[in-house]
């Protein structure tokens, strides 16, 4: 079973602080660096601030993951306790974003170095296309391989859960017994 | 500040913050014209977390925000119209007997001035003028007439209108008309929106007033500065903002000095601030970045941010607490009170000092309520003013017992019509404020890679029926345009504005809503009304393949100063 | 019992059920995704399943049937090109080419007038071009001894009609009488509704009138025995080739009309023989049966035989012409329309169905004796016969109506600019009339140019 | 939303709406031949050549097209840069295709085929002569004898770009296609994810 991180609309208050953290998580820079090299800013959490709700949304690490399951290219693996992305497989044909029911996998640019393809211009000749750059899926990765979630640490409103698969089933147990003892009150009434 | 030193004796937030982490069932969080979560996010998480443990929150505001998901009774009322809506509630607490009689025998004065004011602002009535129906009046009058405590918080969202004096009055009527003053969990509170507005608004940065709110019209206080100082202090008021730049438009003021603000972004009508400043014959501006304001400034002296100089900064609840320096300015930049007092010097006065320790002293002895408070008691403390006396605690809730000026004062005022409405040529109201991610103009916050990731340019909110009529979709190239300028941004289309009403910030140098904001203000206390303003919107074009070819953001981009949009600089064209 | 009109190819239907939705009688019937059937004891053959059926020889699928194979068990030229469609009619082009062939046969064509607008669509030409002019030259390069016109006997049909009508109203025959120049529609009353057999008119429809008299007065004219006569009908629709093969219409001694080709086939078989369609001089009808009015030519659209009826049978019945002979009340869309006609105190009230599915509620209203109108058009194609189950194929349902649009348009436009625009005033009808017939409704006529429904009824 | 880029839209079928009707692929080829003549069957004297693809199984039917990849497996195959993005289409410049079939190879999805090229029913020659021995009968007219071998050259989907509605979707009767906006339908899912987040929190506060 994978563990995931679920935020908690009771409490979030919409900071965006997540996005900053997971962001600047993955560039293993200091922002100074990436402030210099104007990297481009891609969250693999999202901050949903509708009028009826605010919640940040990220990947679940699905059992039967839809986005695996809808890669042509098989892309999207099982790896130890989580969903991961192989970026070199990737092609950006986007199934995985249709597939996703939570939206929360993303298509983004990447400066890998191998054959790209060419934008032509509208109108242009041949000659004058230049390179696209490379786009490849982007999801959370629970930051596996460096400790707990970046996500869930800086939430100032703890609203960010990691939620541990043995947590879930003792929640569930929890609440076996909890009703297992309900049951028992009114023992009398059912004989 | 002006309204509640009329009504209540003090300007500032009369609790404490920490008093939210105590409140339950039976306490009331009445938050008005104030998007806590985003503008004030831990005081935000302190709301709803008090929410969580049974208190009630009511929510005046004309946007749906992240508070108002949490409220039990929302008031989504038509911007500039909280005198209506705030006298409705009274109206309806008065009929159900629901006031604090007692207390308002005792500690309040012009009560029946006040009641036949009340007595016109009927439910159905106030429905109209304010687009809130009147049974949700009714129920919010019934949970503030029937809470044990109601805690009272606003911002901008309250001051800045031509009625903000009148707002401010019609809040403070509330508190008092329930008696929710002097005691924990109440209160009148306006939140500041910097870190030190407060404490330089202690220190005598306003027009009227020497530190301590000491009057400059009173000459005993007149002769006890000038006999600290050893200079003479003139008798009249000082200019407020507005009327210095009409000061430099009539040539009566040649010189203007800025300390840490940036009006060419940060003011209405950025146009006529810009005609202005460049028109005055000497312009210093003293920050710690090249603001745009600072890009057509005369002189420009390099300030030390927060982390570079010692001192105090006091907080929105009155908190006074040391400030430690931890590294070295970088270049020329000096501590603001080293380049004052050299500056002083310059000018022929002796202003020998050598640590803001020396300042904080002069000043104290001068200044009643900062009296009792020493660098050495904020050495491991921090103490909440008025603190007259060295071994006085602070004071966590003022007016206990009775308030500053002694009696509570009702000052009732009727309901009056913001300056510019929706017409048919700017048939849109556009409404101004922040989004969490940056602060102000975005000086600091624009350079920080996070935040700019999060929020990379401006994003306009248009109502879904708006944006259909406009033949506007969501990510769409948009105008925003006023009697004043028109700019270019992006268009969200959501419901958390309602139909006919825009939101923007004044976050995105390159799109400005204070391009369009009106300068008419408050006529007490000059505040303009960056609330309320008539605007048109229309669709400039949908964007390209890349969303990076919003070309249009860098066309006009900002001068130099101000940091462009990375995210989207690196995109292919 | 030759191969069935419409059928659909199992090899090629793909289950996907429209042509069942379509179906006016409910003839066709199949499980989702499973290949469908057609039952031809309810099937009218009004082809609507024909012009909707998407379900084509993929090239990305391979079929037991060969290309070559599958365009001769239809009966279509080898050189067609276009896809081939599950749903589809049988075709008799080959017929028509050997009786070209053949010198001793003397092969006379009409035309419907549905035909003139849609025929110059399969050679590019926008929807709804009026050809006339290049239809008959393109006959006569055929090699057609005569190109004669049904709009001739359109005209003929309305003098008939127009009398049974008149003679009805007077003499309190059976009201209201039912139109009869639909052959689908004739064919579900006989099925379905035969207790109204005797509300149809008697007339027959232009078409086989047509062919009637050019094995009788045409016959005669050109001096030519009529058993060396082949007579082709191009019509605009596929009920058309049942019509002319019911057995009693062989009034002429000889089976009236030999043979019906749709206005699709007469496409193929022009490419075939490398006609340039396009860039024919325009040439007339033969006379004297190629000669037509602009009331004959309306009868392609939904209301056209009604309007061509209207404006003769109320000059018959009283004397004076109609004001204007724009009749906009009786034109429209798919569905019911009825109207009111007073004129010299004289009222007519009509109702028009233009769409089989419709007409359900108004027979039942005919059969409660509730009908308070006197003359009811019927056309099963949803927009007359210029939607026809022969008529040229629109590939895209989103462009349906605006052809079908253009063609009506076409009708009518070729109708104002004619200047002879009612039927009684075809000056060949008055002469057809002087020696030959007789009188309308007279004995001559009555023998050649009507049919006896119930009896027809008992003879199947 | 901050993907600073517009993603490829993408037209796909959805399997529940679709009856096998094939107008798709009707409409499809219809709106891609040459001259704009009226659609009728009589003016379609080319085979018909969809670029989608009706896929018929005992599940029920679905067409197969081209999802416009960001990273087009077909673009970045093709030897001589004949694939390539335009706005935002993956498009074939049929002028520059040799018909070499990698692109066939390389699509995951199976929605690019190399097809023989027709214009008003008649083969496209091309200057490749034919050997004597694979010189047989047949070709457009009856008893003409071939010279020179057809044109072949790749087909796509490319989103019908030219038009306001691509014709598949237009033309289908049952709705069962649309245009997918890659943006759009993230943040249509995610706000959806954050209401039935908010739904949870509310009824079982952790």
């Amino acid at each position: 079973m994978n563990a995931f991180v679920i935020g908690d609309a009771e409490l979030c208050i919409g900071c965006q602080a997540c996005m900053v953290a997971c962001a600047q998580a993955h560039e293993k820079m200091p922002t100074a660096a990436l402030n210099e090299r104007e990297t481009p800013f891609h969250s693999r959490i999202t901050v949903v601030n509708a009028p009826e709700v605010t919640v940040a949304v990220q990947c679940r690490h699905c059992e039967d993951s839809p986005c695996a399951r809808s890669c042509p290219v098989e892309a999207i693996v099982q790896k130890n306790a989580h969903i991961e992305v192989i970026k070199e497989k990737c092609i950006g044909c986007k199934s995985c974003v249709l597939a996703c029911p939570f939206g929360a996998i993303k298509i983004i640019e990447d400066d890998m170095n191998c054959a790209a393809i060419f934008i032509s211009p509208h109108d242009g000749t041949a000659h004058d296309r230049i390179e696209k750059a490379h786009f490849v899926v982007e999801k959370c990765d629970l930051c596996a391989g460096c400790g707990s979630p970046a996500c869930v640490a800086i939430c100032p409103a703890k609203a960010l859960q990691l939620v541990e698969p043995d947590a879930i089933a003792q929640k569930i147990e929890n609440r076996r017994i909890k009703n297992a003892n309900r049951i028992r009150l009114y023992r009398s009434q059912l004989a | 500040m002006e309204g509640l030193s009329t009504t209540l004796g003090s300007g500032a937030m009369t609790n404490s913050i920490a008093e939210l982490h105590t409140m339950g069932p039976g306490d009331t969080i009445f938050a008005i014209g104030t998007n806590t979560t985003e503008c004030h996010p831990i005081i935000g998480i302190a709301m709803i977390k008090a929410v969580k443990r049974g208190a009630k929150l009511i929510v005046v505001d004309p946007r749906a925000t992240t508070l108002t998901q949490h409220a039990d009774v929302w008031l989504r009322l038509q911007p500039g119209s909280d005198v209506a809506l705030l006298n409705a509630i009274a109206h309806v607490i008065l009929q159900n007997g629901w006031e604090a009689t007692e207390y308002i025998a005792k500690h309040t004065e012009n009560f029946s001035e006040f009641k036949k004011i009340a007595a016109r602002y009927f439910p159905y009535k106030a429905a109209e003028i304010t687009g809130v129906p009147a049974t949700l009046i009714k129920d919010a009058a019934k949970i503030i007439g029937q809470s044990r405590n109601v805690a009272i918080y606003y911002t901008m969202g309250v001051t800045q209108h031509t009625s903000g004096v009148d707002n401010v009055m019609a809040v403070s009527n509330i508190a008092v008309l329930t008696g929710n003053i002097g005691r924990a969990k109440t209160g009148v509170n306006p939140l500041r929106g910097q870190n030190n507005v407060q404490g330089a608004c202690d220190m005598g940065a306003l027009p009227d007033v020497l530190p301590g709110y000491q009057k400059v019209q009173k000459t005993d206080v007149r002769e006890k500065f000038a006999k600290a100082w050893g200079v003479e202090i003139p008798e009249e008021q000082g200019l407020t903002v507005p009327s210095v730049l009409d000061g430099i438009e009539k040539g009566e003021v040649k010189a203007v000095y800025i300390f840490g603000e940036n009006p060419l972004r940060s003011d209405p009508d950025i146009n006529h601030v810009k005609h202005c400043l460049e028109k005055v014959e000497l312009l210093i501006v003293q920050d710690i970045f090249l603001t745009e304001t600072a890009q057509i400034a005369d002189v420009v002296l390099p300030g030390a941010a927060f982390a570079e100089k010692d001192g105090t900064f006091t907080s929105t609840e009155r908190r006074v607490q040391r400030v430690r320096k931890a590294i070295e300015p970088p270049g020329q930049c000096k501590p603001d009170w080293q380049i004052l007092s050299e500056l002083i010097a310059a000018m022929g006065y002796p202003a020998a000092y050598s640590h803001p320790q020396e300042i904080f002293e002069e000043m104290r002895q001068l200044t009643p309520s900062y009296n009792g408070i020493s660098y050495a008691r904020l050495e491991n403390e921090s103490l909440q003013w008025p603190c007259p006396t060295n071994d006085h605690p602070g004071t966590p809730i003022l007016h206990v017992g009775s308030s500053i000026r002694g009696k509570a004062r009702f000052v009732p005022a009727d309901f009056r019509l913001p300056a510019e409405l929706p017409d048919k040529e700017y048939p849109m109201m556009l409404t101004t404020g922040r989004v969490v991610a940056h602060y102000h103009t975005g000086t600091m916050t624009r350079r920080c890679w996070g935040l700019r990731g999060v929020a990379p340019y401006e994003m306009v909110e248009i109502h879904p029926e708006d944006a259909a009529a406009l033949a506007i979709e969501d990510g769409d190239q948009i105008s925003v345009s006023s009697r004043r300028g028109e700019v270019l941004a992006v268009a969200k289309v959501t419901t958390r504005v309602s139909p006919g009403l825009v939101f923007m910030t004044f976050h995105y140098s390159e799109s400005s809503g204070n391009m369009l904001t009106n300068t008419a203000c408050d006529p007490t206390t000059q505040t303009p009304e960056l609330k309320v303003c008539a605007v048109a919107v229309r669709k400039v074009k949908s964007p390209g393949v890349h969303l990076a070819d919003t070309g249009f953001l860098q066309q006009n981009t900002a001068p130099e100063g101000v940091f462009h949009q990375p995210a989207l600089s690196n995109a292919p064209h | 019992m030759k191969t069935p009109i419409i059928t659909i190819d199992q090899e090629l239907c793909t289950g996907c059920g429209r042509c069942r939705e379509i179906c006016p009688v409910g003839a066709i019937s199949g499980m989702p995704d499973t290949p469908h059937e057609v039952d031809s004891t309810r099937c009218i053959l009004c082809g609507q399943c024909v012009q909707i059926c998407s379900g084509y020889d993929s090239a990305n699928e391979t079929f037991a049937t060969s290309r070559v194979e599958r365009l001769k068990q239809r009966g279509m030229l080898p050189t067609v090109k276009e896809p081939l469609f599950a749903a589809h009619y049988r075709g008799d082009i080959n017929a028509v080419v050997a009786a070209l062939q053949q010198p001793d046969t003397f092969t006379i064509v009409q035309c419907a007038p549905a035909v003139r607008v849609a025929i110059g669509e399969e050679f590019g030409m926008p929807y709804g071009t009026l050809t006339p002019g290049k239809l008959s030259a393109a006959l006569h390069a055929l090699g057609f001894n005569r190109v004669y016109d049904t709009n001739f006997a359109a005209d003929l049909t309305i003098m008939e009609e127009g009398a049974e009508l008149i003679n009805r109203i007077k003499n309190k025959g059976r009201l209201p009488m039912f139109t009869s120049c639909c052959p689908g529609w004739v064919k579900y009353v006989e099925d379905q509704h035969d207790d109204l057999l005797d509300h149809l008119s008697s007339c027959k429809s232009p078409q086989q009138m047509a062919g009637t008299l050019f094995k009788t007065y045409g016959a005669k004219l050109d001096g030519i025995d009529p058993a060396h006569v082949f007579s082709v009908a191009v019509m605009p629709c596929t009920c058309k080739k049942f019509e002319c093969e019911r057995p009693e219409m062989n009034s002429s001694g000889y089976q009236d009309v030999d043979l019906v080709i749709t206005t699709r086939e007469l496409a193929q078989l022009i490419k075939h023989c490398g006609i340039d369609f396009t860039s024919l001089p325009d040439e007339a009808f033969d006379n004297p049966l190629g000669c037509y009015t602009g009331a004959g030519n309306i009868f392609g659209a939904t209301g056209g035989v009604m309007e061509a009826a209207l404006r003769s049978a109320c000059e018959m019945l009283t004397g004076t012409p109609l004001p204007s002979l724009e009749l906009e009340y009786v034109r429209g869309e798919e569905g019911i329309r009825r109207a009111t006609i007073c004129h010299e105190g004289v009222e007519l009230k009509v109702t028009i169905v233009a769409g089989l599915q419709y007409v359900g509620s108004v027979l039942e209203q005919v059969r409660r004796g509730e009908a308070d109108f006197h003359f009811l058009e019927v056309m099963c194609c949803p927009m007359g016969c210029v939607s026809g189950g022969g008529q040229p194929k629109i590939l895209l349902p989103a462009q349906r109506l605006e052809a079908h649009a253009g063609r009506k348009a076409g009708l009518y436009s070729h109708d104002k600019s004619l200047t002879v625009r009612k039927s009684h005033e075809n000056p060949q009808i008055k002469k057809l009339y002087e020696n030959f017939l007789g009188e309308p409704l007279g004995h001559e006529a009555h023998h050649l140019l009507h049919t006896d429904h119930q009896q027809n009824r008992r003879a199947v | 939303m901050n993907m600073p880029y517009r993603l490829n839209r993408f037209v796909i079928a959805d399997p529940g709406k679709c009856i096998g009707c094939r107008v798709c692929e009707i409409a499809c080829a219809a709106v891609h031949e040459k001259e704009q003549t009226p659609l009728t069957v009589g003016n379609m004297q080319n085979p018909v050549q969809p670029r989608l693809y009706l896929v018929r199984s005992v599940q029920g039917s679905v067409p197969i097209q081209c999802r416009h990849c960001e990273d087009a497996p077909c673009a970045a195959a093709c030897p001589v840069l004949a694939i390539t993005q335009k706005e935002d289409v993956i498009f074939v410049d049929e002028s520059l295709c040799v018909g070499c079939k990698t692109c066939m190879l390389a699509c995951p999805f199976g929605a690019l085929k190399l097809v023989p090229v027709f214009e008003n029913g008649l083969p496209v020659e091309q200057n490749l002569p034919l050997h004597p021995e694979s010189q047989h009968q047949g070709g457009s007219t009856a008893g003409e004898k071939e010279e020179y071998k057809q044109l072949h050259v790749a087909s796509k989907c490319d989103r019908c770009s030219g038009l306001a509605e691509p014709a598949c979707v237009a033309n289908c009767p049952q709705q069962a296609l649309k245009v997918i906006q890659p943006e759009r339908h993230l943040t249509m899912r995610m706000h959806e994810a954050a209401l039935s987040l908010a739904a949870v929190a509310r009824k079982y506060a952790s």
